[in-house]
């Protein structure tokens, strides 16, 4: 056994840093990258605010919204390739309409429509998941098997704090790192699983640690340090296409807005916790650095503010009525062939007519 | 008193944690919150976290945590959050709980409760809508219950409580906000109740389906059917007295539940109750349910649960011109 | 050519293999050890461990990775190693693998076999003789198909590889070294096999329990009854036509089948059978099945599983007198 | 959030060893404790060999032996103290055994009789457990229960190094760390998962390395080294007892034996293998030890082997024959009280007389 070897060798780049990883103010910027970033950010927070708007408008049933997160979710998408997979959680749209989903197409699912609101092949991203951490076997298993086919694929699988305590997520980054797969775990740590705050979640040091005890490197980052985690992924995504493994990714941000728009927050934690995190909202963090060395000026800062308008407009139109469904949709996808009984039950549903074969 | 059902549930577990300190309630978000529905607000600041907890995110590790407490003397109540996220505990209860007692010659009971909201009609996007109190009925060992009224929202689930065996207690999440009487009375297992009489056919049902069933009954009135309607109360035990009584009479049933229809709960109370009444049956007793698909968005949930339409249908196919 | 049910079921998985480079196995021991049952056997040699792979011991991450696999185009097909070890990857079968289609409309289909040695009768300890069937036809989505015969469990293995849906393809543990004919026909889904023809009343079965019937109407000539006995297959889809025209033609049926009965399979059977052929029945469609108790000791199982005396007093009690 | 704190102060005893814990030709014997554990060992290595004789006369279904492991299983059991509970898994018979059960009785369920063979509560060993890794939750819910209580109860939940997969385990640390009840994890690290070496298990440095990620400490122990094992064992229990919280134990010991009697181990795994374990045997090392140093005279060691023969041959005319089980019998326990469905069943039942009510 070679228990002592991988110790004293491994270890060290096992363990996250003991400092999140941070760029904002501590790094040159990458001027092509750094405005990409902030542009996304923008539109980010409007999709979120715009989206917020809609539930109470009825037009949303409900949304996570992942105001405050926004640097996690566009850098997460930025850092994908285009033949690379992203299995994103309810929180995650944001990260899905950055990777380039319409955005009615990623609020299928919120506004009461069917389940997926798009082809998850043709964007190259899952269905948003519900039950917790139950999307990471599948982007091991889709790593895996991309690996198998020599195809020049790498995955970004999110998952929240709370989902690190499912046996889904121990089992999925078992795997991965046994067989080595192409993927890369993103735990945003965003303070709350619901009402239940990270100290009653886990005891760990950090979740990052948890790598460790897979064999895989954990790294510590910022949430609200855009190219933080965008470096940080980058570097985690190119080392898995290479062959180098999985990489477990925690990156600290918050939770800005009640879990959802039916959820209140004032139940569980007091708003000074709110305000100090405000105080690191990730958007101005990045305006100012990218002001600070002449990367963005007023035109700039106002097209992209334009651009956002853009998109909420859009969402605003796209959501403005009820998707039409047909009722008798109902049967069709539960099997490639309907069984006889089935049939049986849609030939006597009177519900509606028309809908998929 | 007039409450809604949530705080019938409430006032339950309030109850049972006053009354016997081995009483613990375990689950996600049941603490500060209180629960996603409120079912257990206040009850951590009353009785402090150690007897209402706020648990790690993780279902098996809940019930299996909860199981281990039981085999101590103390007394869980969980709560899973919905009806789906039950599933990742499903072997601690299959294998476990379950079968503790037996696997021991009764040495070690699981005095346990397990409250899932179950069922859809909220307007929950996927996976908050299972019924998935089949997969509980066949599994032996485990008591399954579900109220239908406030009264029984109280009464049954004290008595899970107090149980000395393991419950899986089905809340309808559609019910939660109607309001009814709750008269504080502790409810035995085992009996069905007659919710109404009625000479021609028995509608058998329970939890979110009853009130659908009660206003089947009334419109089929004008249709000139005197339509019985019985609450099952516990799938397990099952009251085949009561309900063979009231399908000996009437000699036609509707077995009527929101669970998929194929291997659904229907499919055993048709089966026994044809077993036991075959000779009074007039017509076979027919099912109307979910249907045999993975529960539809929000904007369509409405076709597919039972209305009093497809109930009606059912009903007047019981083959009337053979009386 | 007459082999054993596992070499069966071994030489599907490599005519498989062989014909479609899509096609992965996932297990735990199914590599150099070639499964518990040796169904796997130099499997891995042959086609290498990437396409025969030996798993981390969870159940839920196989049957996880194996959806995420079949995401990306390939063909998975997992052996959990015991029914009840099925039990920790419930909820990736329920809430992902039997949903994914419906949930993508189309677009994410789950070509995913899940194979699943099930049942009693070989003298296993507790936890390795469970007959879960129930809760798989409960969910709908997917397919569960048992096979009775070697040449079914070569046929409908095949299909159940080919198939563009998940199966749970159920293994009858103690059918494995019962040697039969092999004929290597691919087995179409949804087919009932009349086993045998019989004027008087229908025994309707699967899995395991087909011999046994087999068996009781042997002995049932003795007594002067014959008996007709269907093997069902398919569970879903299920196939009335075949069922109701046998039963249609007796008037008489009981199901037999080793797992427990209430809210078991022969619950949905007996409830359709008799829903569509309520005028044909001359006795109510009865059950002869396990108890509803956790599966009990070797030393007591035989009588627990359906045996021919218990099917014939139940046969006995299809009311002749009423001929 | 007290990320850096706690990765700066408690890291380093969170780490477990780089070369495994021993204390055999490293410490002075304990002259009372180490000749204890001799006669543990003697008596169950022959346990094991009259257990496996017992499969090839049909007088067990099957066995899964721990020859090779017996250190463990004998410090496990003698590192509790007549209040602790141990949850042992289907390799532990020998454990219980050593912690006081009647052989038969440890036996029960792999005859063929009832599931357990005794009663919990009267030996505080919880059921064999056969669903790799459930016992642990439990083991934590019961180390919870008793705190709550206010009992001086400390918990060891036996697990192997396959159990180690499975989410159960990942979900009873977690708890057990957040809760900080009074439970150790000892996994019996013995190489294999039935067919499965530890190299398809687990990529980490060590499996006690996953501790780090709950939070808890992780020890690595040389598994065929009583005393380590007692020490280490006896250590963190008396942390859990005075509230210290879990710590999770990986020994580190081969199953010289296949599986069960049922498995063929020669088709996967080489003989080399076994032989190079054979020579680190934890009887002879301590043996050796003990003779060294003057604390085991012939009498003594004769003394030992005459007990061991003692209880195999009581072990034989324990399990001469079938046990008596009363086929009514079936329908007892399932419920407090029968429900109305299963009496009907029991008294329709024709399979035989007697048995519980
Ligand atoms: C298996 C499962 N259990 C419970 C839930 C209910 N639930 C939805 S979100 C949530 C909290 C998740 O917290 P976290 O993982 O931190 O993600 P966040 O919502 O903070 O993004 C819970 C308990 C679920 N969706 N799935
Ligand atoms: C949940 C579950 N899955 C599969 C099995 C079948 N099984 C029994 S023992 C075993 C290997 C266990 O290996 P390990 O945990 O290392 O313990 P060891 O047998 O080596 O003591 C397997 C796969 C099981 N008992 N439980
Ligand atoms: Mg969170
Ligand atoms: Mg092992």
């Amino acid at each position: 056994m070679t228990v002592q070897d991988a110790t004293v060798t491994e270890l060290p780049t096992l363990l996250p840093e003991s400092e999140p990883f941070r760029m904002l103010g501590q790094s040159t910027p990458d001027s092509a990258l750094w405005p990409r970033l902030y542009t996304a950010l923008v539109r980010g927070r409007r999709y979120n605010t715009q989206a917020t708007a809609l539930t109470r408008q009825g037009r949303l049933a409900v949304y996570p919204s992942s105001t405050g997160q926004e640097a996690c979710q566009v850098a997460a998408a930025l850092a994908l390739g285009p033949r690379d997979w992203l299995f994103p959680s309810y929180r995650d749209t944001l990260a899905a309409v950055t990777r380039g989903l319409p955005p009615a197409a990623a609020l299928g699912l919120l506004r009461g429509d069917w389940h997926t609101g798009y082809d998850p092949h043709a964007h190259r991203i899952a269905p948003l998941c519900t039950p917790l951490a139950t999307q990471l076997p599948h982007a091991v298993g889709l790593a895996h098997a991309a690996r198998l086919r020599g195809d020049d694929v790498a995955v970004l699988g999110l998952v929240g704090d709370g989902g690190t305590s499912e046996g889904d997520f121990h089992e999925a980054l078992n795997f991965a790192a046994v067989w080595r797969a192409p993927v890369v775990f993103l735990v945003q740590n965003n303070g709350w699983a619901i009402s239940v705050p990270l100290a009653k979640q886990t005891a760990a040091p950090s979740i990052a640690h948890k790598a460790i005890g897979y064999g895989m490197p954990g790294r510590l980052v910022d949430g609200n340090d855009a190219p933080a985690v965008h470096h940080v992924l980058t570097e985690a995504l190119d080392r898995a296409r290479a062959g180098g493994g999985p990489t477990l990714v925690e990156a600290l941000t918050y939770r800005v807005d009640a879990h959802t728009n039916a959820d209140d927050a004032t139940r569980y934690r007091d708003d000074a916790e709110v305000a100090a995190w405000r105080a690191r909202d990730p958007l101005p963090r990045l305006e100012r650095e990218l002001r600070r060395h002449g990367l963005l000026t007023d035109d700039a800062a106002e097209a992209a503010r334009a651009d956002a308008e853009e998109l909420a407009a859009g969402l605003r139109a796209a959501l403005g009525s009820d998707p039409p469904l047909a009722p008798a949709d109902l049967f069709a996808h539960v099997y490639a062939t309907p069984t006889p009984q089935l049939r049986e039950q849609a030939a006597g549903f009177g519900g509606g007519a028309g809908g998929a074969p | 008193m007039t409450v809604p059902m949530a705080q019938a549930l409430n006032r339950a577990l309030r109850d049972a944690l006053a009354e016997d300190p081995d009483v613990h309630l375990l689950g996600e978000d049941i603490g500060a919150l209180g629960g996603v529905f409120r079912v257990t607000d206040g009850l951590a600041a009353e009785f402090g976290e150690n007897r209402c907890t706020d648990t790690p995110l993780a279902e098996a590790g809940i019930l299996g945590t909860a199981a281990g407490m039981a085999m101590y003397g103390l007394r869980p109540v969980v709560e899973m959050q919905f009806d789906a996220f039950a599933y990742p505990a499903f072997e601690q209860l299959v294998s476990h709980v379950a079968r503790m007692r037996n696997r021991t010659r009764g040495a070690v009971p699981m005095p346990l409760t397990v409250r899932v909201p179950y069922g859809g009609g909220i307007g929950g996007v996927e996976h908050h809508s299972d019924s998935s109190e089949t997969y509980y009925m066949a599994t032996p060992g485990l008591h399954v219950v579900t109220p239908a009224t406030v009264a029984d929202a109280y009464g049954l689930l004290r008595q899970a409580i107090a149980s000395d065996d393991p419950v899986v207690f089905l809340e309808p999440k559609r019910l939660y906000w109607t309001k009814g009487e709750l008269d504080g009375r502790v409810a035995p297992f085992g009996r069905a109740a007659v919710r109404r009489t009625g000479a021609d056919a028995t509608l058998l049902t329970y939890g979110p389906a009853l009130p659908v069933c009660l206003a089947a009954a009334d419109a089929a009135r004008e249709q000139g059917w005197d339509l019985g309607v019985v609450d099952l109360r516990t799938l397990v035990p099952f009251d085949d007295e009561t309900v063979c009584a009231e399908v000996s009479r009437t000699g036609r049933a509707v077995v009527v539940h929101e669970a998929a229809g194929f291997a659904g709960p229907g499919a055993e109370i048709a089966a026994r109750v044809t077993e036991r009444c075959f000779h009074h049956l007039r017509a076979p007793v027919l099912r109307v349910t979910g249907f045999d698909i993975p529960y539809p968005p929000p904007l369509l949930e409405h076709h597919h649960l039972p209305d009093a339409d497809r109930i009606l249908a059912a009903v007047a196919r019981l083959q009337w011109d053979l009386v």
